[in-house]
């Protein structure tokens, strides 16, 4: 089993290298091959092992060597496969192998071809290592990686240059890439302390210890660990108020904001959540904190994506709402249908993201949906992929969305916390819309993009093919609740819902339906038949907050990054040079000057030098008296 | 009023005080060199007064080597101005103030 | 060969001498050749060390004047070793990337020498030996900046060597001070650190001896607020001067700390944490910030040495373990980033005389090798997981962890300022369409600059994933020196922050 | 009438010293100091010093002023010398704080009391001849080194006055020396 | 009349071994007169080394002295500080003498009364060191001063005589003042002779009120000596009469003379240390504080070299002064060492300016050395370029070179009694210093010539003595470390004879 643990791991490592050796070198179709392949070894041997749980198998660990031992600090680079990270494992290679695939297609053209391979394998290494660790500081490397290959991927077109805010939100690519690595960083710091606090009080960060010692954290501590944690979370999975680079990293290529930005890395976080469960279980305050901004975020990005008009940055926004539900449901204690949903959110949305490749891949990298409609008659496959996946999306039975969502609002009502309850109940109303505002105003309606000279084209159907994994799976995937709550509340806590929930649940399951159905219905109303637009409503102010992001994005700008930027500039100019530098510099001509100033006694006249050793001896004398006196 | 030891020594003070102003106050270097003379004179009046008021005769003995250093003292000032004045044509140290600084 | 550091020491003496002996036109390959040779030496001293013993190794003693205690006293332990094959290293791969023309004879030749002085401090162990190899350094340096310096090179290189030199002479005086302590407790004269160690004194004296140490090595550094010079200095530094510079020279600062300071007064160490700690949080923050303010890439690599050099103060005076350890190894890491940062800066200014960001821009497209090594080393310099920069940043700031958990995130901001600043250079750099015309055509990397990058990315990335080699014999003797500073401690409060082993007891 | 001769004395050569330091004649200031000097043995006679007294009289009125004396007819000293003299003020101030501190030292009692003699000669002796003794004994050295010292003046002040100091080597160029030595020569 | 009675001393009781090495070079000095007497027309060259010779056999007199003993009725007293003392006059000397044997001519070698006078003011400092009697002191002072003041004023330019008038006018009234303070202190003690005056005055510090006229004696006497070794007020001779004397004399001033006064104030401050006298131990180190920054600052400013090392040897001796006022055994033997090691260095800094002497002032109207004159010289002469580096940083006390062991040696002196200000402050003072100092090396290595002046050389007055003195004195600099130890072993034990601690 260390084999296939090893092989799921280094397979994507050895395809990165492999795709370096020739980044610098004209677009090979080999590299594609071969890293495709190579993905999809990790993916096959991440599904033995995941079967090999299934079939009661035992937990699976590794130990590859030392990595740094100092003082009583001994980390290992230690793995271990158990039921989590099974589950992760196989999602994060089967959509990482799907999105290859999909790359050959989708970049073909680029001349970066075999950097970007490079770099996707890369990450999913990363991704690996982060999901397989089995101590927390191992997390952290694959943490960071991921950060990293997020940043290689999204500024991956570097060379574009930068577009003031109005023309793109996103400035240009390098820029995103900068803002997501940053803000990621930020979080970091508060991961990096968690680890701290764990390793000095806990004395270990293997995860089996720690939470095997949990009971001696005092409650203040337990608390600061868990917030520390969370923080950090809350950075890779662009909770708020670190949301903004998310809908910012869009300007990676499509497949990359598929898998990094969709269905794995983002989630990170939530799989960090999960991963800690027995010690958010134990500080349920915390938890009902992450619950509230889970919440929040959901109805607050999805409030974002009812009025964009860029493709993908309103799968971006949905994206964060879906990771606003996994956190409602893991802040709640339900950490299986927190994984639930992270899995068939991963499915469902990668999906999605591709179906979006395929369009902008047809309108020359286009994202404006305004200026796309009826695309329906050149994308059929298109629209069918992509019509599943906002289905699965909005929660529709019987796709897969439609299980994990329901159970997520479910356990909203089941706490008690019904305030949680009628915010996501609602916000799935405002997905469905959204989610088919889009489609709508792509696929359906009058053919706007001939209006700006666009010659749409499907793909080939090999890459339909390629699709079809996450299609089925998107369907059917919440087919397997009862099946996977049971596979992986072996080592999560179990989740019951009460008896008087289980009475009421056909309700809940009635009223969820309900306004998702209305959502769409609301959208074929409006959209289906063609653009039609409200200079009134776009003008209304609230269309406008919406549109600018509640204007946060402008306000960071305003309030931390220009500031920042003066005050570097003061600091350097202000005080480095002329405060403390002028000091030294000051100190140095005070001595030249009294140089200077002494020498004038100098003066060459004899007569001079005569009356200086008679004061000379006149001033000894008082220097004597005075030393006496003193004395 | 008897003489005292006292009195030489200051008279030796003044004698002392008036060469030291004219070695502050002259600028012609002939006339500091005659204050130099008065300086060295004084000393010697304070250490023939202290040897004959101690009945030692080292304050003699010293004040005749002065006498010695003195004349020594002379003769190669005068070299010296004799120098001065055959290169400027002037003794007043007013107008010797090439090194300076 | 037990007299294995004189021949580190003094074999580049020799060889500069010799040196002058060969011609302008063969010197580069004898300089490598010496260079390498040199490097080789302190392999087989690192291959020959005995890493479980914590203690002193390769020691060599012999009297200069034995009535003043003053001796030619060696020797090695994890703490320095590391150091002494990183100086061999650095000055390797600064004379294989040299691409000075002027003079070159001479700037191998005061390289050599520099080599001599910086082994020379690393493993001295008498403290006047110490001192003399410490100020001796400052000549072949002074010299590198000023004759092959931009254009304010002697403004810079006198500010470096007053500056530097000013702070080690209160230092002497601290230095004279401790040996008349020992004197007259002892009766006897010594330099020799290893008898130092056993001294105990008083709270006051310890106080003020700090403070005297403090000052030599904080300008060295350069702590806030005495740093300025650095910026100067390295503004003005030709390439290779900035590598030693930022690679070497100011770990002899930190290296201090640790050598003298901790294990000589470690009850005015812990009693100074507090206000060194906030330096060193100014150090890390404010130059981060200055750094972004930047116009000049060499100004921003430069201040950011400042800012990481923070950080190994503050892991130094976490005084446990992990930290001590980490920023010893934190050291080494910066040599190898800050150096190769540096070389890297030094490849562009080659070719088109400038360091001006704004000059560039999308130079990723015409020189994706170089664009990579820098993107490397930028990651390791941000303190990427599996590079080298990592380890030493994390172990500092879980050391000071334990001391104090606010400054640590504090201290921490380290990790997203050193990302905002190193980013921008990025962008600006790299990043976004070729502006200017010229730039497009730029040529990548040649094999001479090669041979010296990619041997630093290999260590970057080696030590990286598998630091054990270097980190075990830190660990071994930096546990010997907690060990020691705890049983010196008089006072409740170092017995109480002094940590042998935390850990072990809440387990 | 030692009281009287000492005073009498004192106001003279004080007067006359005062004369020399301030006297715009440089003929004047020399006539006056060898006046005061002259004055001076009087007061060693008066201490009983009689040997230093005629050493005196030979010293200063013979050989000392009638080196002055022939320095300044080489000078052309016969006119007033125009002197830009500092401030009063400076000199009065640095002057008179000198002479309140010697006069504090120079009076304070113990000087001259309590002391025992060391250096006496053949008690009884006159005072010529104690000093030949002690001279010739304890003060043989310094005496054959005063008489070095003077030696020493002498070659000083002749090769400073000679006419060898009137070309500076020291100034022109080698060759020219040479060239000018050899015109001399064939001369 | 009393009948004289005639004088009888055994002859052994004189004790004639001791006046052994002044002896030497005053028959050396008369020989030089007599032969040119005799001939004239010789070459410098034949009283060069006779004076080396006369110099040579008077170390071999010195060394042959026994410890402790005084001769001719007590006025010799040959301690370990008279030797010394006498060794590193001789050694200055026979260091300084080649330096007359220049590739140009200079006036004052034409004259072979030039190195009699020489000789007999070495006699003078000989007796300043090896007597304790101030009557003695004081004419051996007059003697070298008289002899010295015409070596300065034979260069015979106008500056040199100016320096020459200069000197002698002050140096007269420091004579006055010598000779008030000789006064005060026979006036208290009834004696000259420095032993009896310390008993005298240790049987008489009781008295109420003694302290003002001891201590307005050393006041007094400070004026003449502060004068000798330029302490600052009394220092303003220094600079210009380096200025004015040619470089080799200049470098010899900034040792010889100040080491035979030091050597003087070392005996006379003994006294008052020993009784501890608190004014004049705080006044020296006032003045020694003064000296050393001051001087320091003024040094910065120059822009001739030599002018630089002349305020430089200001502040480097009041630097050594403080160890005078520590009365250890340490602090005088450093004073020792310090001058040994001084001698070497500075007198080696002389002599490069020396080689570099011409007689036209190509660079400046009014200096021979102006930094301006050795810009480039990295590639003009670069041996010579590293030399003069080394002394400079010698001089500033860098380490491994010889000056850094002696302020070692006093910087620890100082500490180990516990004046740490004062340490820290004299500390400070090298990294002053350490700026002018480096200005030389970087007018040295850094700056490129003058276009104009791109092919005038440097060392217009380079002969081969002037290269032995200079390599010699490099190489003195450059090993100290390996003598260090036996050196101060053998000045801490003379001193430790000496009986001043």
């Amino acid at each position: 089993m260390e084999k296939l643990l090893y092989i799921a791991l280094f397979a994507p490592l050895v395809s990165s290298l492999f795709a370096a050796i020739f980044a610098q070198r004209k677009k090979m179709q080999l590299v594609g091959i071969v890293a495709s392949l190579l993905i999809i070894i990790s993916f096959l041997a991440s599904s033995a092992l995941l079967s090999h749980l299934l079939s009661g198998g035992a937990v699976v660990t590794a130990n590859l060597m030392d990595w740094i031992v100092v003082g009583d600090m001994d980390v290992k680079f230690g793995f271990m496969v158990d039921q989590v990270t099974a589950v992760m494992m196989v999602v994060v290679t089967l959509v990482s192998a799907v999105v290859h695939v999909y790359s050959n297609y989708y970049m073909e053209h680029d001349e970066g071809f075999n950097r970007f391979f490079s770099y996707l394998s890369a990450f999913v290494f990363s991704m690996l290592v982060l999901v397989m660790s089995d101590n927390f500081l191992g997390l952290f490397i694959g943490w960071e990686g991921v950060g990293v290959c997020s940043w290689l991927l999204v500024g991956f077109w570097y060379y574009k240059p930068d577009q003031p805010r109005e023309v793109n939100p996103s400035i240009s690519p390098s820029w995103a890439a900068n803002e997501a690595f940053i803000m990621n960083r930020i979080a970091d710091l508060g991961l990096l302390v968690g680890i701290f606090i764990l390793y000095w009080n806990l004395g270990t960060l293997t995860y089996s210890e720690v939470f095997a010692n949990l009971d001696k954290l005092s409650g203040g501590l337990m608390v600061a660990a868990a917030i520390a944690l969370f923080i950090g979370a809350m950075g890779k999975s662009a909770q708020f108020p670190l949301h903004t680079w998310l809908a910012d990293a869009m300007e990676g290529p499509t497949p990359v904001s598929a898998l990094i930005h969709a269905a794995t890395m983002v989630t990170a976080g939530v799989y960090l959540v999960i991963r800690a469960n027995p010690l958010y279980s134990q500080v349920p305050d915390v938890g009902y904190f992450i619950a509230v901004l889970g919440t929040f975020v959901a109805i607050f990005a999805a409030s974002m994506a009812l009025v964009n008009r860029d493709l993908k940055r309103i799968i971006a926004y949905s994206t964060l709402s879906q990771l606003g539900y996994m956190f409602a449901a893991a802040g709640l204690g339900a950490y299986w249908v927190a994984l639930f949903h992270l899995a068939a959110h991963a499915f469902f949305k990668a999906l999605l993201f591709l179906g979006a490749g395929n369009v902008m891949h047809a309108m020359d990298d286009e994202l404006d949906i305004f200026k796309m409609g009826g695309l329906k008659k050149v994308m059929a496959k298109t629209y069918l992929y992509m019509g599943v996946a906002s289905l699965a999306l909005a929660g529709i039975w019987p796709f897969a969305g439609f299980y994990s969502k329901d159970t997520i609002l479910e356990v909203a009502f089941n706490e008690h916390t019904y305030g949680i309850w009628f915010v996501l109940w609602l916000t799935a109303g405002l997905t469905a819309f959204y989610s088919f505002r889009q489609v709508f105003l792509v696929f359906e309606g009058d053919e706007r993009y001939k209006k700006y000279g666009f010659h749409p084209h499907e793909a080939p159907n090999w890459v339909f093919i390629a699709l079809l994994p996450l299609l089925v799976l998107a369907i059917v995937f919440g087919w397997w609740k009862e099946e996977f709550m049971e596979f992986v509340t072996l080592i999560l806590p179990p989740y019951e819902m009460s008896e008087e929930t289980h009475h009421v649940a056909w309700i809940l399951i009635l009223l969820t339906s309900a306004i998702a159905i209305g959502g769409i219905v609301l959208a074929y109303i409006k959209y289906a038949n063609g653009l039609k637009r409200d200079p009134k409503i776009e003008n209304s102010f609230i269309y406008k907050l919406l549109q600018n992001q509640y204007y946060i994005p402008v306000f960071y700008d305003k309030a931390i990054v220009k500031p920042y930027a003066e005050l570097s500039d003061i600091a350097w100019k202000e005080i480095d040079l002329e405060m403390i530098d002028a000091t030294v510099d000051g100190i140095a001509k005070a001595i030249e000057v009294t140089g200077d100033k002494s020498r004038e006694i100098q003066n060459g006249n004899l007569s001079t030098y005569l009356r200086w050793m008679v004061a000379g001896f006149i001033i000894i004398t008082i220097l004597a008296v005075v030393s006496v006196v003193i004395k | 009023m008897s003489l005292t030891l006292t009195h030489y020594l200051i008279l030796s003070v003044i004698l002392f005080v008036i060469g030291m102003i004219g070695v502050i106050r002259r600028k012609n270097l002939l006339m500091l060199f005659f204050a130099t003379e008065i300086m060295l004179n004084a000393a010697n009046v304070a250490l023939v007064a202290l040897s004959s008021y101690i009945g030692d005769l080292t304050g003699q003995l010293f004040a005749l080597f002065i006498m010695a250093i003195a004349a020594s003292e002379v003769a190669v000032g005068l070299g010296l101005l004799i120098l001065v004045y055959k290169k400027q044509g002037t003794l007043d140290l007013d107008n010797l103030t090439l090194l300076k600084g | 060969m037990s007299n294995i550091l004189t021949v580190l020491i003094f074999f580049p003496l020799v060889a500069g001498l010799f040196g002058f002996l060969v011609s302008q036109k063969s010197i580069r390959v004898y300089g490598i050749a010496v260079a390498a040779a040199e490097f080789l030496l302190s392999l087989w001293l690192w291959f020959s060390f005995d890493m479980k013993n914590a203690g002193m190794q390769f020691v060599e003693k012999i009297n200069i004047i034995p009535e003043f205690g003053i001796s030619y006293y060696l020797g090695v332990d994890g703490i320095s070793l590391f150091l002494v094959v990183m100086t061999t290293f650095m000055t390797l791969i600064g004379i294989i990337g040299l691409s000075i023309k002027k003079d070159i004879k001479n700037m191998i030749i005061t390289l050599l020498f520099l080599e001599v002085a910086m082994v020379g401090v690393f493993v001295a162990l008498d403290v006047i030996l110490f001192y003399i190899f410490w100020e001796f350094s400052l000549v072949p340096m002074l010299y590198i900046i000023g004759a092959w310096g931009g254009e304010k090179r002697l403004y810079a290189a006198i500010k470096f060597f007053i500056y530097t030199f000013a702070g080690s002479l209160v230092m002497l005086v601290g230095i004279l001070y401790l040996a008349h302590l020992y004197q007259s407790t002892t009766g006897e004269w010594s330099f020799a650190l290893t008898d130092w160690y056993k001294l105990q004194m008083d709270l006051d004296v310890q106080k003020w001896l700090f403070w005297a140490f403090f000052l030599g090595f904080a300008i060295k550094v350069p702590m806030f607020p005495f740093h300025t010079w650095l910026p100067y200095a390295h503004g003005q530094a030709p390439t290779v001067g900035s590598v030693i510079l930022a690679a070497v020279l100011l770990k002899m600062g930190t290296y201090g700390f640790v050598r003298f300071s901790l294990p000589l007064f470690p009850d005015a160490s812990v009693s100074a944490i507090l206000p060194i700690a906030i330096l060193a949080i100014i150090m890390i923050i404010y130059t981060a910030m200055v750094a972004f303010a930047q116009k000049d890439i060499k100004q921003v690599i430069a201040y950011s040495s400042i800012s990481h050099m923070g950080v190994i103060v503050l892991g130094t005076f976490a005084m446990n373990v992990e930290g001590i350890a980490g920023s010893i190894f934190l050291m080494l890491s910066h040599g190898i980033v800050s150096g190769a940062l540096f070389l890297l800066v030094g490849v562009i200014y080659d070719r088109k005389h400038t360091k001006l960001m704004d000059e560039f821009g999308g130079l990723a497209k015409v020189m994706p090798t170089y664009a990579t090594i820098f993107g490397i080393m930028t990651m390791a310099s941000v303190g990427l997981p599996l590079t080298i920069g990592f380890i030493g940043e994390y172990l500092s700031l879980a050391g000071f962890y334990k001391v104090s958990p606010i400054m640590t995130i504090l201290a921490g901001t380290s990790i997203i300022l050193g990302a905002v600043y190193m980013l921008a250079v990025l962008k600006k750099t790299f990043f976004g369409p070729i502006t200017k015309e010229e730039n497009k055509s730029l040529k990548d990397l040649n094999a001479k600059e090669l041979t010296a990058l990619v041997p630093l990315v290999a260590i970057v990335v080696w030590l990286g994933v598998y630091p054990k080699p270097v980190l075990a014999p830190i660990d071994t003797s930096t546990k010997a020196l907690v060990e020691l500073m705890h049983q010196k401690a008089q006072t409740k409060e170092a017995k109480a922050t002094i940590l042998v082993s935390k850990t072990k007891e809440a387990k | 009438m030692e009281a009287i001769a000492f005073y009498v004395f004192a106001v003279l050569i004080t007067a006359l010293f005062l004369v020399t330091v301030f006297s715009k004649n440089a003929l004047y200031a020399m006539s006056s100091l060898a006046a005061g000097m002259v004055l001076i043995s009087g007061i060693f006679f008066v201490l009983g010093a009689d040997f230093l007294g005629a050493v005196q009289l030979v010293v200063y009125s013979g050989a000392v002023m009638a080196l002055y004396a022939f320095g300044m007819m080489f000078f052309d000293a016969t006119k007033d010398v125009k002197e830009k003299n500092p401030s009063a003020k400076t000199i009065f101030l640095l002057s008179g704080a000198s002479a309140v501190i010697l006069v504090v030292i120079f009076s304070a009692p113990q000087i001259g009391r309590n002391i025992k003699a060391l250096v006496t000669g053949t008690p009884g002796a006159d005072n010529p001849h104690v000093i030949g003794e002690v001279l010739f004994t304890k003060y043989l050295i310094p005496f054959e080194v005063a008489a070095v010292m003077l030696l020493v003046a002498m070659i000083a002040g002749i090769i400073l006055a000679g006419k060898k100091m009137d070309v500076s080597l020291s100034e022109s160029e080698d060759d020219l020396v040479d060239e000018a030595s050899e015109l001399k020569e064939q001369k | 009349m009393a009948p004289i009675n005639p004088v009888n001393i055994d002859f052994s009781s004189l004790n004639l071994v001791t006046l052994a090495p002044m002896l030497v070079t005053l028959i050396g000095a008369l020989v030089i007169l007599i032969i040119d007497l005799i001939k004239k027309d010789l070459d410098k060259s034949l009283y060069v080394t006779l004076t080396i010779l006369t110099l040579f056999i008077a170390v071999g007199a010195v060394l042959s002295l026994n410890l402790n003993e005084r001769g001719l009725f007590d006025t010799i007293l040959i301690d370990g500080v008279a030797i010394l003392g006498q060794l590193i006059i001789l050694i200055g000397s026979m260091l300084f003498i080649p330096l007359a044997l220049t590739k140009k001519r200079f006036h004052e070698f034409s004259y072979p009364e030039f190195f009699a006078l020489f000789l007999f003011m070495i006699f003078g400092f000989q007796f300043m060191v090896s007597s304790d009697n101030l009557i003695l002191i004081f004419i051996g002072l007059e003697t070298a001063s008289l002899a010295l003041y015409p070596l300065i004023a034979m260069h015979n330019t106008r500056a040199s005589i100016e320096a020459a008038i200069k000197y002698f006018t002050m140096g007269a009234m420091a004579a006055g003042f010598f000779a008030m303070g000789a006064a005060v202190i026979y006036g208290v003690t009834g004696s000259v002779e420095l032993a009896v005056v310390a008993d005298v005055l240790k049987s008489r510090m009781s008295e109420a009120g003694i302290l003002i006229p001891v201590v307005g004696g050393a006041l007094l006497l400070l004026v003449a000596i502060g004068f000798k070794v330029s302490l600052i007020p009394f220092h303003m001779w220094t600079p210009d009469v380096y200025e004015g004397s040619p470089a080799p004399l200049a470098g010899y001033m900034s040792i010889i003379p100040k080491i035979a006064m030091m050597v003087v104030a070392v005996r006379f401050f003994n006294i008052y240390l020993d009784l501890d006298i608190v004014s004049v131990k705080n006044l020296i180190i006032i003045l020694a504080i003064v000296t050393a920054t001051l001087a320091n600052m003024m040094a910065l400013v120059q822009g001739d070299v030599k002018r630089m090392l002349a305020y430089s040897s200001i502040s480097h001796a009041g630097f050594i002064m403080v160890a005078l006022a520590l009365d250890s055994l340490k602090g005088y033997s450093s004073i020792f060492l310090y001058y040994g090691l001084f001698l070497f260095t500075n007198l080696g800094a002389f002599a490069m300016l020396w080689v570099s002497r011409r007689k036209a002032k190509l660079f400046h109207d009014r200096f021979h050395h102006p930094y301006e004159k050795f810009a480039g010289m990295i590639h003009k002469a670069p041996i010579a370029a590293v030399i003069m580096a080394i002394f400079m940083l010698s001089l500033a006390g860098v380490p491994p070179f010889s000056l850094f062991w002696g302020k070692l040696y006093v910087l620890s002196a100082i500490v180990d009694k516990g004046y740490y200000l004062v340490a820290l402050i004299m500390a400070l003072n090298s990294a002053i210093a350490v700026y002018y100092y480096l200005k030389l090396i970087v007018y040295m290595f850094l700056k490129p010539a003058d276009k104009d002046k791109e092919e005038v050389t440097i060392y217009a007055n380079r002969a081969l003595s002037l290269e032995v003195v200079i390599g010699f004195a490099a190489f003195v600099t450059i090993t100290s470390i390996f003598y260090i130890e036996p050196l101060m072993k053998f000045i801490t034990d003379l001193v430790k004879s000496s009986g001043l601690v």
